[in-house]
């Protein structure tokens, strides 16, 4: 394969990854602490509307982004109220709150700019600016350093670089920090965490509100870093996927980022390889449009291993019945 | 923590009731903040699913199609098994269906719905046998699998409806019309055998008994077969079973193929029973609203039929709102989402209130 | 009182069912008259609503969608006093207006624009899902670009299988720069809401990209060359202006009969050089003549220019 | 109320008129205890008694509906572990606290960290650990995770928890149960270690003679109350066990000498290895006749639960075994516990709570866990006749006093004991030829462990064969007609039990013979 489509293929993955890595992330953090979170889609798209809403308001797209991660977090409390206080059922929450992510996303869009549940078109300070790293067009013409740094690398919204950032941090923060220690407990056997006298619930509800605003910056970047407005159901399913990249995984920082670039590079590649002749047959579109997920089932059939969730996840804590 | 205990009718009446009613306050002020009337709002909904026949016939239509993926997901939840892929494995039970209704020419109804039943069920078995294998011999995780098959099946159907099922010129990616032999007896027709008068508008039809009795199936081989108590064994606790002598394996591959089966039929409603050809998107989420639907009627087959028929309350109710009313349809997603949130996960709010009730009355 | 009743797309999608919206609107604003309008959660409401419209008194009533056919030929025989209006598919009953466009004699003339504007030698389709319609537009753009360019490369992709490929944005956008990447430098979107990312990615691109249904010129301006217009409005005006009892049968919306068109306003005028203009006038003034066939994908599922 | 302190002052900890109640069940009736300072206080008593339930209040796990807690004389709250922890107070939890995929050195200072980062923590959690170690004879590898650890070293993790929160009063719930006798012993050992510290001690055991081994005073529970408490001095097992039960208990097993019939079993050269490539069983090899105990003594961990799970068709296995002369594939498709029970193999299992019983299941569901295929429950051999199911259930429960009898009661709503004989219940009453029993009377009281063996002997003596694997010895010594003593997967010898003694075996157990 030629290097320039090589190149171009990363960048888009960069850019196609980024908002799976977040939610990915959200994702385990919430499960590493017990939480099961299915309302990744769902607040990766309030934020999304909430981002591109406050961000064409205010003119700033960062004030769109704190308004986005206010509004997840805000959702993911929810799920808190939910499945930690209440003890609901965390599937059933997380279903509720994509439900009414949706729906209510939609009616405010709708009744606030008139716009058929969308948000008007970002541009200028509204939008996020792409940044180039240093050195970037200097080093644009070394050999094999210039396309990775320059082609792919550079260029992309702050947000990018914050995800990839997120993932040594995650990881610093899981297994480095007394933080991490007690909420990788609380997921295992909350009794054990109870016991050495720390709470449960308020464990569980700061990996909650880590989750959302992760979720947050997700639909932030959705929709002012990668398009410029906010349109209905615009996470597409990413949520899932995400869901699918943590299983993957398993609930492992490093690893999530191989499986959201993963993710990433087969959906570029289906983007970018939509008309293939194999031995003169000409793929239908569909073939195409079904190969990334075909893949990753062979991947996970063929390659990993059985996965194994946080043991205490999915169940509230009930110490007495 | 003093917990007096809640008498059973209260826990299965009045806790859900009241969950229900707080989910329709908060709908009711969302509604009134939109500038319509939460009381016209409430009215129209439940006269426009429960006031007529025609009203029941559409509620209990979207309910059967619900009853179906609602029970896919539960019997497979039975077995701790989170089937996601009840859209897909819904969508092949559609192409079950339409080859069994177009390649083969039935001369009657009756035989028609057997073999489409028998279409529907074995493809949508067929599609969810491969993730069920795949976590039973690979231990690849179902729910990626499913997610994963949903997607596949969406490019699968589309390639069949636009390329091999769709008559030549047609604008339309849907199949051609079944043959009229293959058209479903509507529940109209059905009470009108016993002299019942019912609305002929509503496409709800006899798959609604099919469906009803699923429930009652599905509760026998649950509770009343060896299967189904290898499968709750199963669900409860693995190495337990494997003490029992039940294989893992066997029972993933076994309830993944029910499951599937139980997704798939719901093409009978919606394909053969109301389209009465295969569209695209045919299955229009109902295998996602499954899920809540298991879910909120505790994975019991009678739990799922009543949360089935909530659903299909809403998406009525919802239907005749918007029609007569200024309200989004977006806004009726919300109320559901509301339902599900209160119902189904936020019933313990409910229900610790209610049991210190109980205790107050009962101290005195 | 006239009646519109959305496809399951919904009332804003930013192009079909949105381009119905605004001719009621318009209707309205102009005659101060009401209509009512619904939206659909699910197949089965086709004929529900077609019915509950009907019974309520509404006339005419106006259905949109090729996948109502069946619905209308299932309901209209009911209400033989009822009109019903139907937009992109034809039934050929009594009370029935079949309103059909010849998208591919619009997409002809915006490919000939593109391949005039191209200067890479690439052209690029961006469509929602892969179905006779939207192919239609792709082949239509493609005739339309090898008419001008015979050896100008047509990419054509699309968005997905679900749903969701009318609504994604964010992959209309990456697929669209995978195409300027391959040298693509005119994107056609015909998507949906998903088309709103294929814009963007062009201008973010500086390259050109071609809007779909509505005049989407405004959105980016100087970088929109030109929309490829479906005048559904027109229809739904039309339909609601002729109101009760109007006349049956089947309307071509074609060049002809200025169904569809391009674009041209203060948005793009710069864009397009009267020479550009000129040949696609001609070609326009050879299809309304007959003189000049653009073959449509639906016919037959196959198209000449690939 | 100032004598009242003065008084108090002398006791670590004083609780008065706890009760609580977990919906309707009254676990603690208006209990009142003292406790003396640098004393080893022992709580005894039968399943349910309320034992744990006082303890975890006492630990801020529970709270208390009603009552007062004194700690050093002065009333204390204990809202939560935390308080508790502030107070004193550590407690070993019969169910372990641990996580299991952690380390021994972050179970140890979860908690109680010295800072944010976890390194500089760990750095200094390591130090502190080796000087306990030690003081306190408290081995283990700081760097083990807990799930690799054997269940004596995990409670070692526990203890050292509480002292690394320096703790002054140390609850211990059933810390023996699980512990081979000389995990026991040291574990005595660093008991009295710590009473000549000072700390105070709370014993929870079912083993009466452990509670004359190490205790100063004991007290008995008895259906959520208090009955009694005793100097240990001047008591004796046999009060304390009417005491507990409220009737005469025998303490020692009575049985007529084995009458041993054919061959009903036999096993030649079995091996297995694990997934980690570990030889868990080398070359094992041994006959089972009717009408004979035959006792598996041995550490565990040391292949004995192995062994019963291969030959319960729990995991496959090399090698050869015969059943009733027939050959027994050990591998292969026909290798399951299904299949064994068709050759009339039962199997009571070590861990009734994880493999025994499905916890959720109603206690008819699990009398046919396992015998879901017997004609009896399967009219048309697909269908269950769950009336018949809980008619046999019901039978079972009156033959075995399981109590209560309540076929409908979830299995997970029964105590220990209680469990115990459902599992046994339903596995002797198919009155199998082999019966293989992993540790029947593990964290039972003394009156379902009198039952329990006295229902032992009574299979054997109608003619089948029982395979006994128990980490007590003096249960081998009593109910075994032959021992069979296994160290690191291979026999090491056997042994008749009125011609061996409790050194003789336990220098095999540990290899030296
Ligand atoms: N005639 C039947 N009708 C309905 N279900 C049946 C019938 N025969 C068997 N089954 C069910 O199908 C399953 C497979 O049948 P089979 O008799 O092989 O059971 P099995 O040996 O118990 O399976 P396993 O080995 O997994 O325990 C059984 O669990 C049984 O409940
Ligand atoms: N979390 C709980 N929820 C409900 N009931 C409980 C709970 N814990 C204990 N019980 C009930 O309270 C009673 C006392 O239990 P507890 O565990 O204190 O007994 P114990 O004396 O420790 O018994 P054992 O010797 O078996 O450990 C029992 O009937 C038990 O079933
Ligand atoms: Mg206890
Ligand atoms: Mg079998």
């Amino acid at each position: 394969m030629d290097m320039m489509v090589l190149v171009q293929v990363l960048e888009s993955t960069m850019r196609l990854a980024t908002p799976l890595l977040f939610a990915c992330l959200a994702g385990l953090i919430s499960e590493r602490a017990g939480v099961f979170d299915i309302g990744l889609e769902g607040k990766m798209l309030v934020a999304a509307f909430m981002a591109a809403s406050i961000a064409f308001v205010s003119g700033n797209v960062w004030i769109g982004v704190v308004a986005a991660v206010g509004v997840s977090v805000l959702m993911s409390l929810m799920h808190g109220l939910a499945s930690i206080t209440f003890r609901g059922n965390q599937l059933i929450s997380g279903v509720a709150i994509n439900f009414l992510a949706a729906g209510i996303t939609v009616v405010i869009a709708q009744n606030w700019f008139r716009q058929g549940g969308r948000t008007p078109s970002l541009s200028g300070n509204a939008r996020m600016a792409r940044i180039d790293l240093p050195f970037a067009e200097a080093l644009r013409d070394v050999p094999v350093i210039g396309p990775i740094y320059h082609g792919i690398l550079s260029g992309h919204a702050l947000l990018v670089y914050v995800a990839l950032l997120c993932v040594p941090l995650t990881w610093f923060m899981l297994f480095r920090t007394r933080f991490g220690l007690r909420l990788r407990a609380v997921g295992e056997n909350p009794a054990a965490v109870d016991t050495a006298g720390v709470s449960v619930v308020g464990l569980r509800y700061a990996a909650v509100a880590i989750c959302g605003v992760l979720c947050g910056l997700a639909g932030a970047y959705l929709s002012t870093g990668l398009s410029a407005g906010f349109v209905k159901d615009m996470t597409a399913g990413r949520g899932f996927i995400a869901l699918a990249a943590m299983i993957f995984a398993k609930w492992r920082p490093w690893h999530a980022l191989g499986a959201v670039f993963l993710f990433g590079l087969l959906e570029a590649v289906a983007n970018r390889f939509q008309n293939i002749d194999i031995l003169g047959v000409n793929l239908p579109v569909q073939a195409m449009q079904a190969l990334p997920y075909i893949l990753t089932v062979v991947i996970l059939a063929g390659f990993v291993g059985k996965a194994i969730p946080p043991r205490a996840g999915g169940a509230a804590y009930v110490k007495e019945h | 923590m003093s917990k007096g205990r809640i008498p059973h009718w209260a826990d299965v009446t009045l806790v859900p009731l009241t969950s229900v009613l707080l989910a329709f306050v908060i709908s009711a002020i969302l509604i009134w903040a939109i500038g319509e009337s939460p009381w016209a709002a409430v009215k129209l909904m439940v006269e426009g699913a429960f006031g007529s026949s025609y009203g029941w016939g559409y509620t209990l239509f979207y309910a059967t199609n619900f009853i179906f993926t609602g029970l896919a997901v539960a019997v497979a939840f039975q077995a701790r098994l989170f089937n996601i892929g009840g859209e897909g494995q819904a969508l092949l039970g559609g192409l079950g269906v339409a080859l069994v209704c177009l390649y083969i020419p039935w001369p009657h109804w009756s035989l028609a719905l057997i073999a489409a039943s028998l279409g529907a069920a074995v493809f949508g078995a067929a599609w969810a046998f491969i993730p069920g294998y795949l976590q039973a011999r690979r231990g690849s995780h179902i729910v990626i699998t499913t997610i994963m098959f949903n997607f596949i099946a969406a490019s699968l159907l589309g390639y069949f409806l636009v390329n091999v099922l769709r008559p030549q010129g047609a604008q339309d990616p849907s199949s051609p019309r079944f043959p009229a032999e293959t058209a479903l007896p509507k529940l109209h027709e059905i009470l009108g055998v016993f002299g019942i008068p019912f609305s002929t508008v509503p496409p709800v039809n006899i798959s609604l008994l099919v469906a009803v009795g699923m429930c009652f199936a599905v509760w026998f081989m649950l509770w009343r077969t060896r299967l189904g108590y290898q499968i709750r064994a199963f669900g409860e606790s693995e190495p337990a079973a494997e003490y029992a002598g039940i294989s893992p394996a066997r029972i993933t591959i076994y309830v993944m193929l029910i499951s599937g089966a139980l997704a798939g039929l719901m093409a009978v409603n919606s394909v053969m029973g109301e389209q009465q050809r295969l569209v695209l998107n045919a299955v229009e989420g109902a295998g996602f609203i499954g899920i809540a639907v298991a879910l909120m009627g505790r994975n019991h087959p009678f739990g799922v039929f009543l949360a089935a028929m909530l659903f299909g309350f809403l998406y009525q109710g919802g239907a005749e709102l918007a029609l007569w009313t200024g309200i989004p349809r977006e806004l009726i997603v919300v109320i559901q989402a509301l339902v599900i949130l209160f119902t189904g996960a936020l019933d313990n709010m409910v229900r610790i209130p209610i049991a210190r009730l109980f205790a107050m009355r009962g101290a005195r | 009182d006239p009646a519109l009743m959305f496809d399951l797309g919904g009332k804003f999608d930013k192009s079909f069912n949105e381009a119905a919206y605004n001719g009621a609107e318009r209707w309205r604003e102009e005659t101060g008259g009401s209509y009512r309008e619904i939206e659909m959660q699910a197949a089965a409401q086709r004929v529900q609503f077609a019915r509950r419209l009907a019974e309520a008194g509404s006339n005419p009533v106006v259905v949109m969608g090729f996948q109502n056919a069946p619905t209308l030929e299932e309901v209209a025989p009911d209400y033989p006093d009822t009109s019903f209006v139907l937009i992109d598919a034809v039934v050929d009953l009594p009370n029935v207006r079949s309103v059909i466009f010849a998208e591919h004699e619009g997409s002809y003339l915006v490919g000939m624009l593109a391949a005039m504007a191209n200067e890479t030698g690439t052209v690029s389709f961006v469509g929602g899902m892969e179905i006779p319609l939207i192919a239609a537009f792709a082949c239509g753009y493609a005739q339309g670009a090898k008419a001008v360019n015979p050896d100008i490369n047509v990419i054509v992709n699309y968005t997905g299988d679900t749903p969701a490929a009318w609504n994604d944005p964010v992959r209309g956008g990456e697929i669209a720069r995978a195409q300027i990447s391959q040298g693509s430098d005119v994107v056609f979107a015909a998507a949906g809401g998903t088309g709103l990312g294929v814009l963007q990615a062009a201008e973010d691109a500086g390259v050109f990209s071609i809007g779909v249904d509505s005049n989407q010129n405004y959105l980016h301006p100087g970088s929109v060359l030109t929309s490829m217009l479906k005048l559904v409005d027109q229809a739904v005006y039309d339909a609601f202006t002729d109101g009760p009892g109007l006349e049956t049968g089947v309307v071509q919306m074609n060049l002809a009969a200025g169904g569809v068109g391009y674009a041209l306003d203060e948005h793009n005028e710069h864009l397009i050089s009267d020479e550009m203009q000129e040949a696609v006038e001609a070609a326009k003034a050879a299809i309304i003549a007959g003189e000049l066939s653009v073959h449509d994908y639906r016919e037959d599922s196959a198209c000449p220019a690939f | 109320m100032r004598q009242d302190t003065a008084a108090s002052a002398s006791y670590a900890i004083e609780l008065r008129g706890i009760s609580k109640a977990f919906g309707p069940v009254q676990a603690n009736k208006d209990i009142s205890i003292r406790v003396r300072r640098g004393t080893i206080h022992g709580i005894v008593g039968e399943n349910g008694a309320g034992k744990s339930t006082l303890m975890s209040i006492l630990y801020g796990f529970y709270r208390a509906d009603s009552g007062e807690i004194l700690i050093n004389g002065h009333p204390t709250e204990i809202p939560d572990s935390l308080a508790a922890i502030r107070a004193g107070v550590g407690m070993v939890f019969q169910h372990f606290k641990l996580v299991e995929n952690f380390t021994v050195l972050e179970n140890v200072i979860l908690g109680a960290e010295a800072g944010g980062l976890l390194r500089p923590s760990l750095a200094k959690a390591r130090g502190l650990l080796k000087d306990l170690a030690r003081e306190f004879e408290l081995n283990v590898d700081p760097d083990a995770l807990i799930e690799n650890l054997s269940v004596g070293h995990q409670q070692r993790v526990e203890i050292l928890k509480a002292l690394y929160r320096e703790a002054d009063i140390l609850i211990l719930d059933e810390p023996t149960g699980v512990l081979t006798p000389s995990e026991a012993d040291h574990l005595f050992r660093i008991l009295r270690g710590l009473k000549e510290q000072g700390k105070t001690i709370i014993l929870i055991t079912h083993k009466l003679r452990e509670i004359m081994d190490v205790t100063d005073e004991v007290s008995v529970m008895r259906r959520g109350e208090m009955v009694a408490t005793r100097t240990t001095s001047e008591t004796s097992p046999t009060e304390l066990a009417e005491l507990m039960v409220g009737r005469k208990v025998l303490l020692r097993v009575e049985k007529t000498p084995a009458r041993p019939g054919e061959e009903v079993l036999r096993v030649d050269g079995l091996r297995l290895v694990d997934a980690q490539g570990v030889e868990r069983l080398r070359s094992i090899g041994f006959e089972l006749r009717a009408g004979e105990i035959v006792g598996i003594a041995g550490v565990a961990g040391n292949g004995q639960s192995e062994l019963l799970e291969v030959l319960a068709g729990l995991r496959p296995a090399e090698g050869q075994a015969w059943m009733n002369g027939q050959p027994l594939p050990l591998s292969g498709r026909d290798c399951d516990a299904q299949a064994r029970r068709a050759r009339r193999i039962a199997h009571v299992p070590e861990d009734r709570h994880r493999r025994g019983l499905v916890l959720n299941f109603h206690a008819w569901e699990n009398t046919a866990l396992g015998y879901h295929h017997d004609p009896l429950y399967n009219p048309h051999s697909w269908k269950m006749d769950n009336a018949a199911i809980i008619r046999d259930t019901q039978a079972k429960m009156d033959a075995f006093d399981v109590r209560p009898p309540d076929p409908h009661l979830k299995a997970s709503g029964f105590s220990g004991g209680n469990q115990q004989k459902l599992v046994l219940a339903r596995e002797i009453e198919h009155a199998p030829d082999v019966l293989l029993v992993g540790q029947p009377t593990r964290g039972v009281d003394i009156g379902a462990i009198e039952f329990i063996h006295q229902r032992l002997i009574k299979l054997r003596d109608s003619g089948s064969a029982i395979l006994l694997v128990s980490v007590e010895l003096d249960e081998i010594l009593s109910l075994s007609d032959r021992i069979i003593v296994m160290f690191d997967g291979k026999i090491m010898g056997e042994r008749l039990p009125d011609q061996t003694n409790a050194q003789e075996l336990g220098l095999m157990m540990a290899g030296m013979a």
